[in-house]
């Protein structure tokens, strides 16, 4: 990448992946402009950037979700793009449009594309037609309460009903006998309607006891599309992912490469451009379905950086920019285990209520293969307006295991403290010395069934990132 | 809009000088802050007409409580001073005295509604609470600036069609007696 | 020797004890807090027209609070103020009248120099300075362990053939008034 | 490495690499003994071990160079073995004699090869019989200064004299032309007696203008021997490296080759066991000639820890346990590139002096492909009682220019600021950013090269560590 890319970048996000996008802004070479809101003055993307602009009060929706405060931003400074990170604005085809419109470049799929994958009947519908294993269901949205019935007794229970504009785990109901069916669909559209402004639902079949995998694509504006292999993100609570880890552990080769090229096979269906994320769920035979498409960076995508050795989000600047891609498919080798741990600011003990606070004390791990995404340092105050997202720890070894006590050397060493702060540390390290997730048995159900073994397991394997 | 230029570096020139280095602490050290709060405390003390009882500083869970002994009886009685968490905003360019008209938003600030139309408000002029007192343009879309509370025009800090951010001061508005009011 | 026991863990557990939470963070920030704090108070009293009556200090469970008397009419001088930042070592089992004799080394403590041979010193023992009080083994090498000052005394710490570190207290020794001295 | 190895081992080591030891220790399931002195109460690898031993005040002599003190704590805890680090005791043939005779391990060479390869005339002869190339000079320890005149006179000036029992960039002079040598030896000699308490020296010829490459080589006790490629460590200041990298820039594929088959015919001469490290100086018509064999760890092992994916402390470890390597010469690939710099509390304006204080603020840099190997925390009181090195910070790229862009970002965003603290970050960005080294041009007088143009360069490429 001799050509200049941009000069001017503005990153539209907050906490660690604000500061993750600003890095890699950084090492190209291209001025960083931050946005944050009132909560955020002091935040370590703000002192890392080389200009930033106040754009709102706390609340996300009037600051890290207000349009034209980003955009005027972005004018203001010259921008010549803006990189969404994850959440917030990322996956909103609008404000894709709106930046495109005002001569702006949009670091994320075409606006159409993101339309198109976003509503998630549709997907499911042209990922099917690109030959994309789609589990049992409507073809489209669902007319009446009947018809979802007719259609749970074709695919057999037990089947989700799922919001056409939902995703991230919510607007989803499992429903696993009929009787249940039409106070579910009822709910579950009302649901819908106040949450997404859509009330329309389509219906799939449920698989229990489910792994997630996910393929991650990089294409470039020229129609290359290569895969960076595959992450398993089966360690979830509530929808959440908390583990991560690249390859896919305990997932025989042909499973693996057939999801490979199903990712880029639908990649190159929607004619996709940039970062994405196509997330799977694997049954205990191995089946796997696609579930859904992220148009966007994923929290996890650093497992991915480490065993392949690409900077995913350089790669997203560069392809924003018309670059080619620099490398091929072939060139694409992955080393070794990468395993990440998401820390919250959240109290295991309160039901993971969020538990911010002043960070008095506050030392990440180092040493060897280990890397800490945050944007915390000693003296930031978490605040209770944002995700408690505390800091993302990543470790790479030659095999699994290492990986994995590696993970707990450095979750040990993590020094989090402050009056009224609580982290999810130990609850990780409880986690990662969990026999089935020692042999790599696990499934979505691993967390809830931990928690309270009793209690049947009604995971549902979608997270929000 | 804040830049990397106003931020300390750690670089040997500016970690040379005792002074910088010590602002770079303070970035996030509570010593500094304390240091801050402490001088602010003195400073009111002084200030004011008469010397405080009580101080009470809290930080997290930490707090110091200083307390003078009762003034002689016929002298002045005690003068209450609350100390809040949050220091103010220091980049005021006025005292405390005045209030400010604050842009809602990003955008670009307009004195007048269009390059012909008078201004909305001029130095001196009396305003009241809700009145317009200049646009701000934001992707195109003109939004009415009003003032929240009445004052006297004493300053337009931004100039016009000046881009601001967001809870910047655009206007300085002083107090009006009651008697004056409009 | 310290064993990770004694440590505070960042576990849910103990973290959901305020105090074990807030001494985890005394390692490092509370003592430069205190020490900006005890600054800043020491300005403020010597900037106010009055000494203090009152000052107290809350640092998580700990406080420390030092009230004056109410000055005597007539009578108005300045009262001194001492605070000390750092809290006396807390693994000393004695207080402070006494004075120790330290490991010189890691090793292993004798009260005598031979199995069969009486100990150096007994309880109640008047100690001269430079007197043998026991041997010290460190690989298979023999070094005599002596008092640096005089005194009684009060309490063999550390049994015989127990391994001890650096600078670990030995004998505990009480000083002995002027005419009493050996 | 399903045998357990130790139960406990002791670090008989202070600051970073302590920490770094625990580390390892603590992966592999082994309890770990730290020893401090007075001065270290508070230190990192204090607060991380699961054991602490009290061993002596604060000069070194009378705590990590304390070896009574050292052997007992061992004993006390029940530690198996233990780890000298590098510095301090990691080099004395005696102190690894005493523990082998107390039954103890020690994590390193026998104590016969030390003591051969530590005597550095002897190191020469040795190696010159193996067959790897060493510079024309002398044969043993040298007689007179007659004969090292006439030495001089054979090899040619300019020439360095060197005292046998030195190392580290101590106790060696250039010597330039023939009416310097008489004194030079005189000097030299005194200096030797004085601190090293041998005064014998040795005579060289001297390269000028010549760049610093090593050799890191890995051997079981079954006689295997591997090679983990190479570091270039030619940025140094006074014989004190501060910048390194893996792989060696601007080298041919051959000189690279020749140099690792020298050193592994150079450890297998001797019988090496352990992690150790072949010095070369190289030409700037690359001739390499072998400097010195450092007989541990180095400081600079993090580079080549992310080239190859090699823990090389875990594998110091196994092998002192008497296991065989996992792997061959061809199981280790060399990908990317690694860049090491040395962050020193030490003020660039007042020569380097050493800058202690406490660390009011110290927030290390993160993210993608950065490790920080540091024993420092926020309230850490830097003393001046030991070495400045308060952090190494390694970055890994695809490629060199890549990982040096990154090195500056992450130095960039690196946050020390304390009452009297200095640190050489800044100047470490001012190295990164030389023509010289960006364009690999770069020898050992570079750093003397940049402060004073005018100066003869006199830089002797050879380091401490």
């Amino acid at each position: 990448m001799v050509v200049p890319l941009f000069s001017t970048i503005l990153v539209a996000n907050r906490g660690e992946i604000a500061l993750r996008v600003a890095r890699a802004c950084r090492e190209l070479g291209i001025r960083v402009v931050a946005v944050y809101s009132s909560a955020d003055r002091d935040s370590a993307v703000v002192r890392f950037a080389d200009e930033s602009v106040h754009i709102g009060p706390a609340p996300s929706k009037d600051s890290y979700l207000n349009i034209p405060s980003i955009v005027e931003a972005a004018r203001q400074t010259g921008a010549q793009a803006i990189h969404p990170g994850y959440g917030f604005l990322s996956e909103d085809p609008d404000f894709a449009e709106i930046c495109e419109a005002d001569g702006i470049v949009f670091i994320g799929p075409p606006a159409a594309v993101m339309q198109q994958l976003g509503d998630k009947a549709e997907a499911r519908r042209v990922m099917g037609e690109a030959g994309l294993p789609v589990l049992p269901g409507s073809t489209g949205a669902l007319s009446s309460a009947a018809e979802a019935q007719d259609l749970a007794e074709q695919t057999g229970y037990p089947v989700i009903l799922k919001a056409v504009s939902g995703g991230g785990g919510r607007g989803m109901t499992v429903v696993r006998e009929p009787a249940a069916l039409r106070s579910a669909f009822n709910e579950t559209r009302a649901h819908a309607r106040a949450v997404f402004g859509d009330d329309r639902l389509y219906l799939e079949r449920y698989v229990d006891d489910a792994r997630h995998v996910e393929v991650q694509v990089l294409c470039d504006r020229s129609g290359s599309v290569v895969h960076l292999g595959e992450r398993d993100c089966s360690v979830q609570r509530r929808h959440q992912k908390l583990v991560e880890e690249s390859p896919a552990p305990n997932l025989p080769a042909r499973v693996r490469e057939a999801m490979w090229d199903a990712a880029v096979r639908g990649a190159r269906a929607v004619g996709y451009v940039g970062a994405g994320t196509f997330e799977f769920v694997v049954t205990q035979d191995h089946e796997f379905y696609l579930m859904e498409i992220n148009c966007r960076l994923q929290v996890e995508h650093p497992v991915t950086e480490l065993v392949t050795g690409i900077d995913i989000v350089r790669e997203q600047i560069s392809i924003a920019a018309g670059e080619p891609l620099s490398f091929t498919q072939s060139d694409v080798r992955c080393h070794g285990v990468a395993l990440e741990c998401r820390v919250n600011a959240e109290d295991p003990a309160r039901d993971f209520a969020p538990a911010p606070g002043e960070l008095v004390e506050f030392v990440p791990p180092g040493g060897p293969f280990v890397r800490v995404d945050t944007h915390a340092y000693p003296g930031w105050r978490v605040g209770p307006h944002y995700d408690s997202l505390l800091a993302k720890t990543v470790t790479w070894a030659p095999d699994r295991s290492q990986a994995i006590t590696r993970m707990d050397r450095a979750l040990s060493e993590f020094k989090v403290a402050g009056p009224g702060v609580r982290t999810t540390l130990d609850f990780l390290r409880q986690t990662l010395a969990h026999p089935l997730f020692l042999t790599a048995q696990h499934t979505t159900g691993l967390v809830a069934a931990s928690a309270a073994p009793d209690t049947p397991q009604q995971e549902v394997p979608e997270p929000t990132r | 809009m804040r830049t990397d230029d106003e931020r300390p570096q750690n670089s040997p020139e500016t970690a040379g000088a005792g002074t910088t280095d010590a602002e770079a602490a303070d970035a996030s050290g509570t010593g500094a802050l304390l240091d801050a709060v402490c001088r602010g405390l003195a400073q009111l003390a002084r200030s004011a007409p008469e010397p405080p009882r009580r101080i009470r500083l809290q930080d997290g869970q930490a707090s110091v409580e200083i307390e003078w002994p009762d003034p002689l009886p016929g002298v002045a009685g005690p003068v209450p001073v609350v100390v809040t968490g949050d220091a103010e905003q220091p980049d005021e360019p006025m005292n405390d005295l005045h209030s400010f008209v604050r842009a809602p938003m990003v955008g670009t600030f307009y004195h007048a509604s269009s390059p012909d139309a008078p201004p909305f408000v001029r130095v001196g002029d009396l305003i009241e609470p809700g009145q317009p007192v200049g646009v701000l343009e934001a992707m195109k879309m003109m939004n009415t600036v009003t003032a929240e509370v009445g004052g006297r025009v004493v300053e337009l800090i931004v100039s016009n069609a000046q881009p601001v951010e967001f809870d910047q001061s655009l206007i300085a508005l002083a107090p009006v007696p009651v008697d004056q009011e409009v």
